[in-house]
């Protein structure tokens, strides 16, 4: 199989960088995952799209807006009513939901080339996404878990809370290098390490 | 008779301790009737009660404005005056009211700061440099002054301005039109105010129009918080406030939105801009007082408002844009803040028109452009008082345009108020 | 200026993107109603108070939200999904405004 | 140690040493100084000069509202003008500068101006400067001569012109309740509210928490104010629930309880850490908001009350007691109310002599002459300050009796040597926020004040703020509003002891003395209580003409100090009431806020990059990039020494003569799926799609709901329920929200799911008559022959070991292919592609080229479907189905879309063989002398190598009709008139024998 490109390759400085002689307060890496899937139901069809995602991915979807899990290996969460974003390490997600997913319940749509997804971990995660977003990331409001979209200007953003100082952020693969950028030079302050 | 204002007169005054100077108008009562009323003590609507008197002999009129003379948008805008407009209709209509700005000061007795101080359009691509390039030959196929500019020359004139290539929107060329300006926006409202005052116009303050007086279709006057108040004709300028007054009448929709517009001004620096520059690659805008301020505005804050105040999306925006063309204003202070109410049509353009009831007169539809529109709004709208036909100039702008496909749509985005 | 989406929360106004009054109906499509066509596309309701308008979520979930703000006061009074309203009759709410 | 500075006391830290420079001399002051109370150390009391008349200027203030004592703080060649030295923390290696003067300070040209005195009173420009009305200066000339000097006067400090090194930033804050004001009313709610738990943000736009307990000389439970602020204060420290931002200034109150603030974060240091921003934005969503901001002492107006060293009581008692400084030795105060006595107290405590205590009020209680006589100062009750003298430093002042009824003076003036003024007009509750939030404020005639308005968004106020004077009623009532604020039930508490000295916080109701010489109201702007009563006169008497005519309130300090005196000048001369006159509305921001704060983080990166997969290949392989949108694309793959129309026509040539291929993965790209995407896009597309067989594409037109031409692009059936539509690159994100605004608003009963794939693909484009067989040498897993791909068919197969989907389409006319590719594998098949087409001469080509053959082939885009075209102005209109309704059907017949003089689309070819430029209009008549009579004007223009002319594409007046006939392009912004023939849009092989092969 022909490896993916990154699109951050050329800005992605593996090392400490910024104020990190103070101790480094953020980790920043890509993630790559092998697939990354948008499944959406018909109205009235959210519980057999949930069903079929677990069937797939073993995941149990809570309900409610935005609700999600992650194993480690496997994320979904939900985006908008009846729509959720499914990552996977492996590759392949989509030909298996297509089989799960009939034309009854949704769709599924490929995305695991067009979105890049950063993770930024650590104490001063929140604080440095709250540079960029406008949504209370702060663990009673934005349970482990939990999924969000939003917006940094131009830049559409879907995060999911994979841990309480860790952060997916699934960002179109167009915008992800100045998106990348931007957020190192946000993490600056606080001294950040790119793993 | 007010005595006329002049150097001498200041002198003259000063020696005497300014103590004879006399109101700018007049108080009066409303009376129990007119010839016509024109609602709104705006830009506009004074200047049409002035153009009435002067050009049209009519002096039996009242200008009602329900709070102080000139609170609407003539005293809340970034008071560029200008003419480049890429289509006919409009490039023919702005340009009469530059003429008509050009001779002001004199006309009115009355220094409006009318300063032809250049509006700038920057372009940062090829193919904007080609829009304007289009923009600026309609106009002079008009008679209307404009000319492209290079970098270098842009940067002569407005050394402050960023022009370097690796710029995230480098600028390419600009347009520039040289008798654009600037003008002092209130001292629009009170020369007009003065000038029609002292030709006999009535100019009621803090008299809210309430209702209208209807002999069947037909409007027969107003009633107002002040009591009611009838003539033969009753005109509305209102600009911001047309969907409400409309509402009084009977009229529910109308192709307008009334949207806010917030404008600021920075802190008084010593004068380093000297012309209006406007940046093309998003809704920006600037200029420099004479007392210093940086006067600039960007995009409406793009929902319906009545309220005068904006948020704070449009402040980062503009105040964003501001720094993408002069990065040397970071450590500068926005000092004030304020918003308008801007009577959004359905393709940009304005409505100078009869009608649409028997006895009723409409100009409105100014979006976010009404201030350099005052002169020839005020003029094209009396004549249409007058007469009971447009002139010329108002022909094309029509309340029954949208309806029957023609529209004049500068932007090119359709019946999107939000985006004209 | 927030306003609350129904699926993901209050969200600032810089996330939403306006698409104007919500009491506008859209003629069949094979209508050949000029005057309902004209009065859809071009005439607008523009109440002083209260407004039925429709935004969408378009920096978040995308959805089209139905919201009555008050255009003095820019207080907002409800937000519903717009999908699934036909049937609630919200679409005619801001009607019995007087 | 200087002579001002008091032996002990205060909060500044004598231990440490700082050493800066105002106006080029060297000074040294302390931690904890600001600029103001440094300078006054060292005795310096000229600060600034005065906007019109540039009169010399002392520090009125001891804060955030000083309206005088404006500097320029420079870092290197960065300025930073108009900051009040009250708000300057100074540092080791501070610069800070004077302003508005010439030459000096000290000696300033312009101070000429007050020679014209009462020529210069408010609104005099109004009435001259109109000039002759003929002659050379006629028109606008005249007043534009004369405005070149008075703004060659105007302005105070300099903008600098070098880029802000410094960082800045946003931070999105929520919490629970935010307080604003950390006094002693602040500091009681933040507590009362974090202790309930909730999520507390407390900012305070001083650099010390304490407010009035840093200087008040009060004591709170036995302890000094200040040491009970302080403990309070560190027990926050540490506390996970509660935020605290000092150097935070708060303002704006937004809709929905959304505040912006300005944190200074690094204004106070030499040097900032890596990383750290000079400014924060904070955009704060708090659930509720408790506003304890104070109150703003007011001064008084009478003549000569602007000499350096007439100051705000409470001032110099800051100065005294919070930074021990003595703003003069001989101290004289002037009042209309209590709590100037307080100040006479600290004083005298501090070690000033307090001389005399002019006292508008003819009888004094007990309490106030007991006051008096601790600071052993000689009473004027019933007296007034009527003049002050000296030159650039008070020496003197004049008291005489008043009668505060009628106004009137009576008996000889008496001179009494003071070297420093104080004078206390009242308070005035700082409601700027809350007016802001949206309610009109209440007048108190008890307090002669304005109180805050009846809440209408979620706060509550506390202390000075609700006009609560007291020191004590600030403590309760910040603790019930905290307590309020989290929804919390207030129970009683124990009063905590406080030790103060008496004040009745109501004033006598004076505002002005009338007396000879200028009595200032707006110190910054110079206007006068004269100007006030000539608007008056003048009519210009709503608070509103006020403002605008006499400029009162539009100062830097945004008449934070001379709202109410004005406002009350006014309405003596109006005979009414003050509350009838009103209150100008308070709008954002509360104090000014660097532009740099609020483009934050965007300052220096306005707008994202936008890069295609193959991005870095294209700028490694020589590409010149061009912006468009956001995106960037290649513009045109240049060798040495090659112009930009030498290298669009090299690429042009070449693909029409062998193969180009170019990066289209800007192309917007949407998935339609579902049961009913065909229907969907029936009713989106002005042709039909429900026809089009799977694995074929079509092009389409979509027109707006008015009627007119709204984006086209080809959409790709790729499976019975699934469209890949494309659309331009300029209209994927608006073409985007109009499908997803049908879907969800008029037709929530389709099922149909809309996805923006654009990211998801990489896309090529390769041309030419051998584009085929460069396929055919590098795609496995399928034919591309022509039966096998036939014009807008769509096949999948391999290249390189990557699945590509590939669709036979053209935009340049040559026979041409689409390659799809997961984005991620973009530049490995774009390669590929390079690698195969070497034996047959492909070249790279960009933006120029393919528009360039575009223009040969008279396809339109955005510079076309300009949002005023319709289907037929482009001869679209064979793509309007009559069997169907879509958008913009029922729309696009009416009168003025189809009347004869639209603008068409042509084609231009140039007659000269010079050159056309984009923008030129077409005229059938050339008048070079005097253009006139447009009929249209250029779209897009190119030299064609196929047709070697230079031609156009155009939008003229009667379109078809004129083909064959001769016009001329008339371009007076660029000179360049000539005779052009219009043609048929179609240049180059209208029959399409290129494409089809």
């Amino acid at each position: 199989m022909v490896e993916r490109q990154s699109p951050l390759e050329p800005e992605l400085h593996i090392g400490s960088h910024g104020n990190f002689e103070h101790g480094i307060e953020i980790l920043l890496t890509e993630t790559r995952p092998g697939s990354i899937v948008q499944l959406a139901a018909w109205p009235g069809e959210e519980k057999n799209l949930m069903t079929a995602i677990r069937t797939v991915t073993g995941l149990a979807l809570p309900d409610g807006a935005g609700g999600g899990l992650s194993d480690g290996v496997k994320s979904v969460f939900g985006f908008a009513p009846g729509k959720f974003t499914v990552a996977d390490d492996a590759e392949g997600l989509a030909a298996a939901f297509a089989e799960a997913v009939t034309p009854a319940i949704g769709t599924v749509t490929d995305l695991s080339h067009g979105r890049t997804v950063i993770r930024i971990a650590g104490p001063k995660a929140e604080w440095v996404l709250a540079k960029f977003f406008a949504i209370d990331f702060a663990l009673t409001a934005f349970p482990v878990g939990a999924g969000r979209s939003t917006a940094h200007h131009d830049v559409f953003a879907q995060i999911q809370r994979t841990g309480a100082d860790q952060f997916d952020i699934y960002v179109f693969r167009s915008f992800a290098r100045s998106f990348w950028k931007a957020l190192c030079h946000a993490s600056e302050e606080v001294g950040y390490e790119v793993q | 008779m007010m005595a006329e204002y002049s150097a001498f007169s200041l002198l003259a005054n000063a020696l005497k301790g300014n103590k004879d100077w006399k109101p700018a108008w007049r108080k009066p009562d409303p009376k129990a009737s007119y010839d016509v009323i024109i609602i709104g003590g705006g830009g506009h609507g004074l200047a049409t009660a002035y153009y009435l008197a002067k050009e049209h002999g009519i002096t039996n009129v009242a200008v009602l404005e329900k709070g102080w003379l000139g609170s609407g948008n003539v005293g809340r805008n970034t008071t560029a005056v200008r003419s480049n407009y890429l289509l006919p209709a409009n490039t023919r209509f702005y340009e009469h009211s530059m003429k008509l700005w050009e001779g002001l000061s004199h006309e009115l007795n009355y220094n409006v700061m009318f300063s032809q101080r250049g509006c700038l359009n920057l372009a940062h691509t090829p193919a904007q440099f080609d829009d304007y390039a289009r923009r600026g030959n309609a106009m002079r196929h008009l008679g209307v002054d404009a000319e492209l500019m290079t970098p270098a020359e842009i940067k002569r004139l407005v050394p402050a301005l960023d022009i370097s290539s690796d710029a995230r929107f480098p600028v390419v060329g600009g347009l520039m039109q040289r008798r654009a300006g600037t003008a002092r926006h209130d001292a629009v409202a009170w020369g007009y105010a003065r000038g029609a005052d002292r030709r006999g116009v009535d100019i009621i303050e803090n008299c809210e129009v309430t209702g209208f007086l209807r002999d069947g279709d037909r409007i027969t006057g107003v009633t107002t918080s002040r009591g009611d108040i009838r003539a033969k004709k009753v005109a509305i300028a209102v600009a911001g406030s047309t969907g409400r007054v409309m509402q009084l009448a009977g009229i529910e929709t109308m192709p307008i939105e009334s949207h806010v517009l917030q404008a600021f001004v920075t802190e008084s620096l010593k004068p380093f801009i000297d012309t209006v520059v406007t940046f093309g690659m998003g809704h920006f805008y600037m200029s420099q007082s004479d007392k210093g301020g940086l006067v600039y505005g960007g995009d409406i804050d793009g929902y319906n408002s009545y309220a005068q105040r904006g948020n704070l999306p449009i402040v980062d925006e503009v105040m964003s844009e501001m720094l993408a063309l002069f990065p040397g204003l970071a450590r500068v202070r926005m000092l004030r803040s304020w918003g308008g109410v801007c009577d959004m049509s359905m393709d940009g353009s304005p409505i100078i028109t009869a009608g649409p009831l028997p006895g009723m007169y409409l100009n409105c539809g100014w979006c976010y452009g009404g201030f350099k529109a005052t002169p020839a709004s005020g003029w094209c709208f009396a004549w249409t008082i007058a007469k009971d036909e447009p002139h010329d100039f108002n022909a094309p702008f029509t309340l029954d345009r949208f309806h029957r496909g023609l529209v004049i749509d500068d932007k090119g985005q359709g019946a999107n108020p939000r985006l004209h | 200026m927030l306003i609350t989406c129904p699926y993901c929360g209050p969200r600032d106004v810089i996330e939403f993107t306006y698409q104007g009054d919500g009491n506008r109906e859209r003629p069949d499509p094979a209508s050949q109603n000029f005057e309902a066509w004209n009065a859809y596309v071009y005439d607008r309701l523009n109440p002083a108070g209260d407004h039925n308008e429709i935004w969408q979520h378009s920096g978040g979930c995308r959805t089209h939200l139905r919201v009555v703000r008050n255009t003095l006061t820019h207080e907002i009074s409800s937000v519903a999904f717009v999908r699934g309203d036909h049937a609630s009759g919200a679409r005619r709410k801001a009607e019995d405004r007087s | 140690m200087s002579p001002r500075r008091t032996h002990t006391g205060g909060r500044i830290d004598r231990l440490k040493t700082i050493r800066f420079t105002f106006d080029g001399v060297a000074y040294t002051g302390h931690a904890g100084d600001t600029l103001a109370s440094a300078l006054l150390a060292n005795g310096v009391t000229l600060f600034g000069r005065s906007f019109k008349y540039h009169r010399p200027r002392g520090l009125l203030t001891a804060g955030v509202e000083e309206p005088n004592a404006l500097v320029t703080v420079l870092k290197g060649e960065v300025r930073e003008p108009n900051i009040p030295a009250t708000m300057v923390e100074i540092h080791d290696g501070l610069v800070a500068v004077s302003q508005n003067r010439f030459p000096s300070l000290a000696w300033d040209v312009n101070a000429v101006n007050q020679l014209g005195g009462k020529i210069l009173s408010a609104g005099f420009y109004y009435k001259t400067f109109m000039g002759p009305v003929f002659g050379p200066l006629k028109g606008t000339r005249f007043w534009m001569f004369c405005e070149h000097f008075i703004r060659r006067a105007a302005g105070l400090g300099s903008a600098g012109s070098a880029k802000d090194p410094a960082r800045y930033e946003r931070m999105n804050a929520f919490c629970d309740v935010l307080v604003v004001g950390a006094g002693p009313a602040g500091l009681m709610a933040a507590k009362a509210a974090a202790d309930q738990g909730a999520r507390v943000m407390l900012a305070d736009l001083e650099p010390r928490f304490g407010g009035s307990a840093n200087w008040s000389d009060e004591t709170i439970d036995g302890v000094p104010a200040a040491d009970w602020a302080r403990r309070t204060v560190a027990q926050f420290e540490g506390r996970d629930n509660i935020r605290l931002l000092p150097r935070t200034t708060v303002w704006g109150y937004y809709d929905n309880n959304t505040l912006a603030a300005l944190e200074r974060v690094s204004d106070h240091k030499e040097q900032p850490a890596k990383g750290e921003p000079r400014h924060r934005y904070w955009a704060i969503r708090a659930k509720s908001v408790v506003l304890a901001t104070g109150a703003f002492e007011r001064p008084l107006v009478f003549p000569g009350n602007d000499r350096p060293g007439v100051m705000l009581a409470h001032a110099a008692e800051r100065y005294a007691n919070e930074f021990g400084v003595l703003p003069g030795e001989r101290i004289a105060l002037f009042t209309n109310n209590d709590s100037a006595y307080r100040t006479a107290v600290a004083l005298k405590k501090a070690g000033a002599a307090v001389v005399a205590i002019a006292d508008v009020r003819p009888e004094l209680s007990a309490e106030m002459r007991k006051l008096a006589t601790e600071a052993e100062a000689e009473i004027f009750a019933g007296h007034a300050i009527v003049a002050t003298e000296g030159g650039k430093a008070l020496s003197g002042v004049k008291v005489q009796r008043f009668d505060m009824v009628t106004g009137a003076l009576s008996g000889d003036a008496r001179s009494i040597h003071a070297d420093c003024l104080l004078m206390s007009g009242g308070w005035s509750p700082t409601i700027h926020l809350a007016s802001q939030a949206g309610a009109k404020a209440e007048w108190n005639e008890a307090l002669q004040a304005f109180l805050p308005p009846k809440p209408t968004q979620k706060w509550a106020g506390a202390g000075a703020f609700n006009g609560h004077f007291r020191t004590l009623e600030a403590i309760l009532d910040g603790r019930n509003a905290g307590l309020s604020a989290v929804g919390a039930t207030v129970t009683p508490m124990a009063y905590p002891s406080i030790e103060s000295l008496p004040c009745d916080p109501s004033p006598a109701p004076v505002f002005e003395i009338r007396a000879k010489g200028k009595s200032f109201v707006d110190f910054q702007h110079d206007v006068t209580a004269d100007d006030v009563r000539l608007a008056h006169r003048e009519g210009f008497v709503s608070v509103e003409h006020l403002k605008r005519y006499t400029t009162l309130g539009m100062a830097t300090d945004q008449g934070k100090s001379s709202n109410i005196p004005g406002l009350a000048i006014m309405a003596e001369a109006l005979g009414k009431p003050i509350p009838e006159v009103g209150t100008t509305r308070f709008r954002p921001p509360f104090a000014p806020v660097s532009i740099g704060s609020l483009a934050a983080e965007r300052f220096g990166d306005l707008k994202p990059d936008r890069l295609t997969p193959m991005h870095d290949w294209h700028v490694d392989n020589g590409a010149t990039m061009y912006s468009a949108g956001l995106w960037y694309r290649p513009m045109i793959y240049g060798l040495a020494g090659e112009t930009v129309e030498q290298a669009y026509v090299r690429e042009a040539k070449a693909t029409r003569e062998s193969a180009g291929i170019v990066d289209v993965s800007t192309l917007g790209k949407i998935a339609v799926q579902g049961p009913d995407a065909a229907a969907f896009l029936d009713r989106v597309y002005t042709n039909m799609f429900s026809t089009l067989a799977v694995g074929k594409a079509r092009y389409g037109l979509m027109l707006r709901e008015d009627g007119f031409a709204f984006d086209d692009g080809t959409t790709w059936r790729l499976g019975e329920q699934d469209f890949l539509m494309t659309t331009t690159t300029a209209n994927a994100g608006k073409v985007m929200q109009h499908l997803e605004y049908f879907l969800d608003v008029i037709w929530p009963e389709l099922k149909v799911h809309v996805t923006s794939v654009t990211d998801e693909w990489a896309g090529a484009a390769i041309g030419g008559p051998k584009a085929r067989q460069i396929l055919a040498a590098c795609v496995t897993g399928t034919a591309v022959d022509d039966a096998t791909l036939p014009f807008m068919g769509i096949v999948r197969g391999e290249i390189a070991d990557v699945p590509v989907m590939i669709c036979r389409l053209s935009f340049s006319g040559e026979m041409a292919f689409e390659v799809y590719c997961g984005a991620g594998h973009g530049t490995h098949v774009w390669e590929a592609l390079i690698e195969a087409g070497k034996p047959f001469g492909l070249v790279a080509y960009g933006l120029e080229a393919l528009g360039t053959m575009r223009i040969e082939k008279g396809h339109v885009t955005g510079a076309e479907i300009d949002g005023r075209t319709t289907a037929r102005d482009l001869h679209l209109d064979w793509m309007l189905s009559k069997k169907k309704p879509f958008i913009g059907s029922a729309m696009m017949d009416r009168e003025g879309l189809i009347a004869a003089d639209r603008l068409e689309l042509v084609g231009l070819i140039s007659l000269d063989n010079r050159p056309l430029n984009g923008g030129a209009h077409i005229v059938e008549e050339v008048d070079e002398a005097n253009p006139h009579g447009s009929i249209g004007h250029i779209t897009a223009c190119c030299y064609s190598p196929a047709l070697g002319k230079h031609i156009a594409l155009a939008l003229v007046k009667g379109g078809k009709a004129r083909h064959g006939t001769r016009a001329h392009v008339s371009d007076p912004l660029r000179n360049r008139f000539g005779p052009v023939e219009i043609v048929s849009n179609h240049f180059y092989d209208p029959e399409g024998t290129r494409m089809h092969g």
